[in-house]
């Protein structure tokens, strides 16, 4: 964002990102060293990194919400709901783009009435997510009573455009590259720089670090909340398209516990509960190294069990240096 | 004083609420009610936590109904309440996933060994010696673990040189799946076959075949799912999925409302509503297991699910 | 009882207090005055063991102390009524006053009734009628000071600190509390008293010690000295050339606003503001000025209250719409609701104004921001350890001075300051002064909230004196005829 | 005497216990109308049968649920309890089937190492000064792992008699859990209400800075409490294990949000400062007997997911505006005072 944020940039975040990209790169050369052709090769990097897009975004929409001092517990859940919406109108025959901009119009009402409930209700984010959760989830079972919703008679495009790939021929291999996966990228990489030099997106920050000051400097704080939150569920209506598409199916169970590999992956990437700070490319690398992590897991022949602890300690270990580092730095 | 005017009313109990699976199951129970005039409920959590089992299980006692149909998320985990339901005279039995210690009057359904034995002993066929076999599994589920116990055995009946090499944990998730199975068959490239011991990998694990470009052609892996949803089924029918393995959770219905009734009206069997081997001590009933291949009529039939 | 030697104390390298000596004998009010910010809440801070000292001896009782804790200073019978209210607003005033010495039984269960008693007790004594079951918060602040009181008095503390304690008193309340302090003199207690209101120095104190930007300048027996004397040693100058000369001339009028009421705080604020003066709002702390404020540009919901700017209605429906007419607000809290601590200046010179720093992309331009907040770093002559220092990292009078420059980068038509100097040393704060005045000079419409007598004497034309939210008293200061005393009588009701 | 003022602090404190006094009586209300209302059409809701199921359907998460009512008030939360409790579970079955050591030492050794778990949560968020949020989440994540990798995934069972009364025994006709709960609820609800130590919870949580002025150790105060909320979430899981007759790492999923739930419902204010043991209890009532409603009136159950999060938002919307109305209480009277003066001293300056 503004001078001051690439300062921030400078003296806390860019360390963490340089940081965590040392991190991810050490990750990455370790499982290049011990699992060379199974790794290092382009369809493992490319399932790897497309299948980490879904998390991705949720975790972008965790992040803008940690911003502005807020928490989104209901990503996960809102995911499902949407993807189911788009999935059942596609199947009674709607066309796929009214279906998606359904899905939208959905995932809009649930981020509005959070914001709405947080902003002008008072009431605590926390709270208000955890009830949202609990009921898009709920409605996405009754819609679907908890069938896999599958759509054959959805235009072939949209089924085909989760998984395209342009082909690239570099030597004589050729390299598929998802589509999905760039546009994305696209996205993320659009917003980021937006979000830090857009006045507009820049205020997040501001009603972030200190609402009471954001509010006496003429920045409206209920609606940039409102706005964080709407954008939000952009970002989950994003994953939920890419999900549904790549699937075919809408399910009620999409998203499980999302919220919080989301949240790990946010704060890992720099961004504080207690707002005003948080980077795209922090997120962007945390959830990086999630997936890393969970990869070489498995290629290193892990045993599965305990696949489920590792994003937890990632996370503990990660605060843990955040507070050491704070020590140093004395604050 | 209501209770009594109204109509039988019977329940059953499930650790993935909706799934398509329980709801075809859920279907046979309630036609079956329909036919002698008796009511039906579905309770159970959507998560395979086997205490919220346990706990609707005791509620619905205190409820008052007339019997229980559950299938047990965890075996051991649903002994007390079963029991506790028993000592109180409300029938219960189990279906799909048994608990064998337990008081249940009797287990309806298939054998999941056996089921998971008939997939084993199919692909064991197709592969010979040289299959190479990836499970994706949801670890702590009984039903699970006997499918795999059984895939293994029949793998090896037939086939003695074949070998299960690796085994992923997907959560129960769909979008996991594909992760974890993609990187299984990265770590493994000489993986031929992917069994999925639950409903939910099959998609994500066909999804991983894609991703490492082994869908089609002379080395596609099989994919044997273990779901009659319909998108599987379509999968079946357009060779995507080699086989699914089709329990049959309609007739598992139907049987264990029939038990349930005849148990709670112990009578000489003379007619559909007094069906009553009531009083004759009746042995499981396994429901049968049928793997299901491109171009098998069954698939057709499967494809309009019922509505609840 | 107690003896200081050479104490010191910095904060971030500003040097608060420079080897200090201070002493307290048992049974004396000794009152301790000074300028805003010259230290003597940090001293007695540091008494009651709630700073850290950098160097010196404390003695008490003859025996060298070092409390690194509140706790060990109330136990060794020093406590302390806090310039800043400390108690809790959610629990009830018994509960309070016995915080952490509760009488309870052995097992460690309040006894409710017995400390609502030993509450009533304190209150008898002190004459006041507080309910002890009542909750804080639902007390005004004059009540909360003196249950402050109470609650060092029933620690029967031996050396009691009284950190401007009447600051939000009305004259019936410091009587109330003047007969306390003398009934605890009179058992032998020592008690510090700090205050800014010379007058009830001379009623009540024994000695008199005076401090000027952090040094100890004299202690005297209060016979032996005039107020004259005093403010001399306070100011180490006169009092006149303290502050800026008064408006050169002044225009009509640009901000009018009328019947401004917030619900509970503000009763009908009518008042005018004319190009080029500065008006001063004089009040106790709690009169409702803070409070009328805000309901101008709408940062709590008013009630009533129209505007007009420069002779045109304006609807003022929030602070944004109040930024864009040109009427800005400064906060008299820069650390809650002023700055963005977390953010170093350029962040928050341009909270107000990000719009105005973009490049022809439409694109925020960090160079031209940061050009902007070089500028004001030396108009202002703020001291930064770094251009990318954290404004929290900054000393309060800095904070003040970025504080300021954030309000005046929007270019305001009406600016209001409210405590423009709290806390903050005498350098910046005359620095502050002077660019207050020249803003005036240079057309502005210039509104100060400060409950500094002093300061709203020395800097206004016109002076609104406050009181529960409404205006008592409108005084011409053109020739700076106004004293401290006919504000006073104004600010307080008898 | 200021008489003006002292009226205004008689009227505000009672204006204050009335609004927390009408939300508690508004919250009982709404669930005896629920009770008696599925009763009306539905009947078996107030058997002893069903009352019983009905209490140890949510009494795992009610435990769960006082402990984090001090971790809230305190000004903090508690992820963890969740994984805590299906933890527990799991250690003291090993301890009892696998390690076969006697029932009274597996307990004493379950415990003891939920309080340590209890003990790391409190000192990582005073030591790390990050939000308990995401300390507790962590810990959550990583025990959930935990459970699930050295079970294999598999449920433990075989417990003996003894043990089994944990869960289903009977003291005086009703459940183990349920005698538990209740004895845990009435001392922890006096200790809160009157002990010293409990009482500076209040402090801290109303602002550190007042807590540390006066005093009060809040790291240690804090890291306590955490230790408190882990060792019932540990008794739970005990309990729960005896209950089911095995130990499950999928048990309680979830179990933490219907705790907080049930704090937010019962009128504790989730920043901290506010909240009582009676408030957690009504607030577990009312969701046990919307769950009952759920089963008994054998609605889709697939709508329960959907009315428990609307229950919520409407619970926390509604404190919300007592709270608003006991502000407003405050200002009219400091508007009374204002024109009380105003009018006393009319005509007086200007
Ligand atoms: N916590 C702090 N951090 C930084 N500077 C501080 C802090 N507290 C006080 N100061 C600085 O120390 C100096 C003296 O402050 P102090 O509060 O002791 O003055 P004071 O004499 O009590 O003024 P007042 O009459 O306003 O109470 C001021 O310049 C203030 O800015
Ligand atoms: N009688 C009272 N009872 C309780 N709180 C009060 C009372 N009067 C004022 N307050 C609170 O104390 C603060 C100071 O009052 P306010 O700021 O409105 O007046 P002020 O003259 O600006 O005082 P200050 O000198 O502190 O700025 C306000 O936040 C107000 O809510
Ligand atoms: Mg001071
Ligand atoms: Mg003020």
């Amino acid at each position: 964002m503004n001078s001051s944020e690439t300062s921030m940039v400078h003296r806390f975040v860019s360390t963490r990102e340089a940081l965590l990209l040392l991190i991810n790169v050490a990750i990455f050369a370790f499982l290049a060293i011990m699992r060379p052709e199974a790794f290092a090769s382009w369809t493992n990097l490319k399932a790897v990194l497309s299948l980490m897009t879904y998390d991705l975004l949720l975790a972008m929409a965790m992040t803008v919400v940690l911003i502005v001092r807020g928490i989104d517990l209901s990503v996960g859940s809102v995911l499902a709901l949407t993807s189911v919406t788009m999935a059942l109108l596609m199947r009674d025959g709607v066309p796929v783009i009214p279906a998606v901009f359904a899905g939208l119009a959905v995932a809009l009402a649930c981020g509005l009435i959070n914001g709405l409930l947080i902003a002008k209700a008072g009431i605590l984010p926390f709270l208000v997510t955890l009830g949202m959760m609990s009921v898009a989830r709920g409605l996405a079972t009754v819609l679907t009573t908890g069938q896999y919703i599958s759509f054959p008679r959805a235009e072939r495009w949209f089924t085909q455009f989760g998984r395209f790939e342009f082909r690239l021929q570099i030597g004589d291999s050729f390299y598929g590259i998802p589509l999905p996966l760039l546009i994305v990228l696209a996205v993320i990489l659009l917003f980021g720089l937006l979000l830090n030099n857009l006045p507009l997106l820049s205020r997040l920050f501001y009603v972030g670090e200190s609402p009471e000051a954001a509010k006496l400097s003429g920045i409206r704080v209920d609606r940039h909340l409102i706005a964080s939150y709407l954008i939000a569920a952009a970002f989950v209506w994003f994953a939920a398209v890419l999900m549904t598409s790549a699937t075919r199916i809408g399910y009620a169970n999409y998203g499980i516990g999302a919220e919080l590999r989301a949240l790990a992956a946010a704060i890992v990437g720099g961004a504080s509960i207690s707002g005003g700070s948080g980077s795209i490319v922090g997120t962007f690398l945390g959830v990086l190294m999630l997936a890393l992590i969970g990869n070489g897991f498995i290629l290193m022949n892990g045993n599965p069990n305990w696949q489920q602890a590792t994003v937890g300690i990632v996370l503990i270990a990660a605060v843990a240096f955040d507070a050491v580092r704070r020590y140093r730095t004395g604050w | 004083a209501r209770a009594q005017e109204a109509p039988e009313h019977y329940a059953m109990v499930v650790f993935l609420k909706g799934s398509e699976f329980f709801n075809w199951a859920y279907a046979g129970f309630q036609d079956a009610a329909k036919t002698v005039g008796a009511t039906t409920e579905l309770q159970g959590p959507a998560d395979w936590d086997a205490s919220a089992e346990a706990r609707a299980v005791d509620q619905l006692v205190a409820k008052g109904v007339k019997g229980i149909a559950v299938t047990a998320g965890d075996a051991d985990t649903l002994v007390a309440s079963i029991n506790a339901a028993m000592d109180k005279s409300v029938p219960v039995l189990t279906f799909d996933s048994d608990s064998p210690k337990s008081k249940r009057l009797l287990f309806v359904g298939t054998n999941n060994f056996n089921a998971g034995f008939a997939a084993g002993k199919a692909i064991g066929e197709k592969h010979g010696d040289n299959a190479r076999a990836g499970i994706s599994l949801f670890p702590g589920n009984d039903a699970v673990n006997q499918r795999i116990q059984g895939f293994k055995a029949g793998l090896a009946s037939v086939a003695p040189g074949a070998k299960v090499i690796a085994e992923v944990n997907d959560e129960g998730d769909l979008q996991k799946a594909e992760q974890v199975n993609t990187a299984m068959l990265q770590a493994n490239p000489e993986i031929n076959v992917i069994f999925c011991a639950h409903g939910n990998p099959a998609t994500g694990a066909l999804a991983a075949t894609r991703n490492v470009g082994r869908d089609q052609g002379d080395n596609k892996i099989d994919v044997v799912a273990w779901a009659i949803d319909v998108p599987i089924l379509l999968g079946v029918q357009e060779g995507e999925f080699t086989m699914t393995v089709a329990q049959n959770p309609y007739m598992m219905g139907v049987q264990s409302f029939l038990q349930l009734w005849s148990a709670a009206h112990p009578t000489q069997f003379d007619n559909m509503n007094h069906p009553g081997f009531g009083n004759v001590p009746t042995a499981d009933l396994d429901t049968g297991v049928k793997i299901l291949m491109q171009g098998d009529p069954a698939v057709e039939a499967l494809m309009t699910p019922p509505q609840l | 009882m107690l003896d200081l030697r050479g104490v010191t104390k910095s904060f971030f390298g500003n040097q608060v207090l420079h080897a200090v000596d201070f002493n307290v004998r048992a049974g004396e009010v000794h009152a301790l005055i000074g300028e805003n910010g010259a230290g003597k809440s940090t001293l007695v801070n540091i008494i009651a063991g709630i700073l850290k000292r950098d160097g010196g001896d404390i003695m008490f009782d003859g025996k060298l102390v070092d409390f690194g804790h509140p706790l060990e200073a109330m136990t060794a019978g020093i406590s302390m009524v806090h310039q800043e209210l400390s108690l809790v607003p959610n629990i009830s005033v018994a509960e309070n006053i016995y915080l952490r010495h509760e009488k309870s039984n052995t097992l460690g269960f309040n006894d409710w009734r017995a400390m609502r008693r030993g509450a009533a007790e304190i209150f008898e004594r002190m004459g006041v009628d507080i309910d002890p079951a009542a909750p804080v918060g639902s007390l005004s602040v004059g009540m909360q000071q003196l249950v402050e009181v109470a609650k060092a008095i029933s620690l029967n503390a031996r050396l009691i600190i009284m950190d401007e304690p009447t600051s939000s008193l009305s004259e019936k309340e410091i009587a109330e509390l003047f007969v306390v302090v003398r009934d605890l003199k009179a058992r032998g207690i020592g008690i510090i008293f700090i205050s800014h209101k010379l007058s009830e120095l001379f009623e009540i104190s024994d000695r008199l010690t005076v401090f000027r930007d952090g040094q100890h300048i004299a202690t005297k027996d209060i016979a032996e000295i005039t107020t004259e004397d005093v403010i001399q040693m306070m100011v180490g100058r006169h009092l006149g050339d303290l502050f800026p000369p008064k408006a050169s001339q002044i225009g009509d009028v640009v901000f009018e606003c009328t019947n401004v009421s917030r619900f509970g705080y503000v009763r009908d604020l009518t008042f005018n503001l004319r190009r080029g003066e500065i008006l001063g709002l004089a009040g106790l702390v709690g009169s409702g000025r803070t409070e009328a404020m805000r309901a101008i540009v709408n940062a709590d919901r008013r009630l009533s209250g129209r505007f007009k700017l420069n002779d045109s209605e304006v609807s003022l429906s929030d602070p944004f719409e109040a930024m864009r007419r040109g009427i800005v607000y400064v906060s008299e809290d820069r650390k809650q609701s002023g700055l963005f601590l977390g953010y170093d200046i350029s962040a928050n010179i341009g909270a107000s104004t990000l719009q105005h720093y973009r490049n022809r992309f439409g694109m925020l331009s960090r160079a031209a921001l940061r050009n902007k907040a070089r500028t004001y770093v030396d108009t202002m002559s703020i001291r930064l350890p770094n251009v990318l220092a954290r404004t929290i990292d900054l000393s309060g009078g800095n904070q003040q001075k970025v504080l300021l420059a954030k309000a005046l980068d929007p270019q305001p038509t009406v600016l209001i300051v409210d405590e423009p100097t709290r806390g903050v040393d005498v350098g910046a704060k005359s620095l502050i002064h002077a660019r207050l005045r020249e803003l005036a000079e240079s057309g502005v419409g210039v509104v100060i909230v400060s409950s500094e007598m002093p300061e709203v004497i020395g800097m206004s034309d016109r002076i609104l004196v406050f009181r529960n939210g409404e205006v008592t008293a409108e005084l011409d200061n053109r020739s700076g005829a106004v004293t401290q005393e006919m504000v006073m009588t104004h600010a307080t009701h008898h | 005497m200021p008489p003006i003022i002292d009226r205004q602090s008689r009227a505000q404190r009672s204006a204050g216990q009335k609004t927390a006094l009408v939300q508690y009586i508004g919250l009982f209300a709404i669930t005896l109308a629920i009770l008696l209302g599925t009763q009306l059409f539905f009947g078996n809701v107030l058997t002893a049968a069903n009352l019983e199921v009905l209490a140890m359907n949510l009494v795992f998460e009610g435990i769960m649920a006082l402990g984090m009512t001090f971790v809230v008030i305190s000004g903090g939360i508690d992820l963890s309890v969740a994984s805590v409790f299906a933890f527990a579970e799991i250690l003291v079955a090993k301890l009892m089937v696998e390690a076969g050591l006697p029932v009274p030492a597996a307990i004493v050794i379950t415990l003891v190492t939920c309080t340590g778990i209890g003990a790391l949560n409190g000192f990582m968020i005073v030591a790390f000064r990050v939000h308990p949020i995401i300390i507790t989440m962590g810990t959550l994540l990583t025990l959930r792992g935990v459970n699930l990798a050295i079970t294999d995934g598999r449920s433990i069972s075989g417990f003996s008699e003894g043990f089994v009364f944990l869960g289903s025994g009977k003291v005086l006709g009703i459940n183990f859990p349920i005698v538990f709960f209740i004895v845990t609820a009435l001392v922890l609800g006096v200790l809160l209400a009157n002990h010293r130590f409990f009482r500076q919870l209040y402090v801290i949580g109303g602002g550190e800075r007042p807590a540390r002025l006066s005093g009060i150790n809040v790291n240690r105060v804090k890291i306590i409490i955490y230790m408190l909320s882990a060792t019932l979430a540990g008794a739970a899981g005990i309990m729960a294990a005896a209950r089911y007759g095995a130990a499950h790492w999928g048990h309680g999923n979830l179990a933490e949000l219907k705790a907080i739930a049930a704090v937010a419902v019962g009128g504790a204010n989730i920043n901290g400062g506010s909240g009582t043991i009676g408030g957690t209890v009504l607030g577990v009532i009312f969701l046990a007997v919307v769950h009952n409603a759920f089963v008994t009136s054998a609605v889709n159950t697939f709508w329960y997911d959907v009315v428990s999060g609307v229950m919520l938002l409407v619970a926390v919307l509604l404190s919300r505006l007592t709270q608003r109305r006991n502000l407003f209480a405050q200002l009219r009277i400091r508007q009374a005072k204002m024109d009380q003066i105003a009018t006393s001293t009319k005509g007086e300056s200007l």
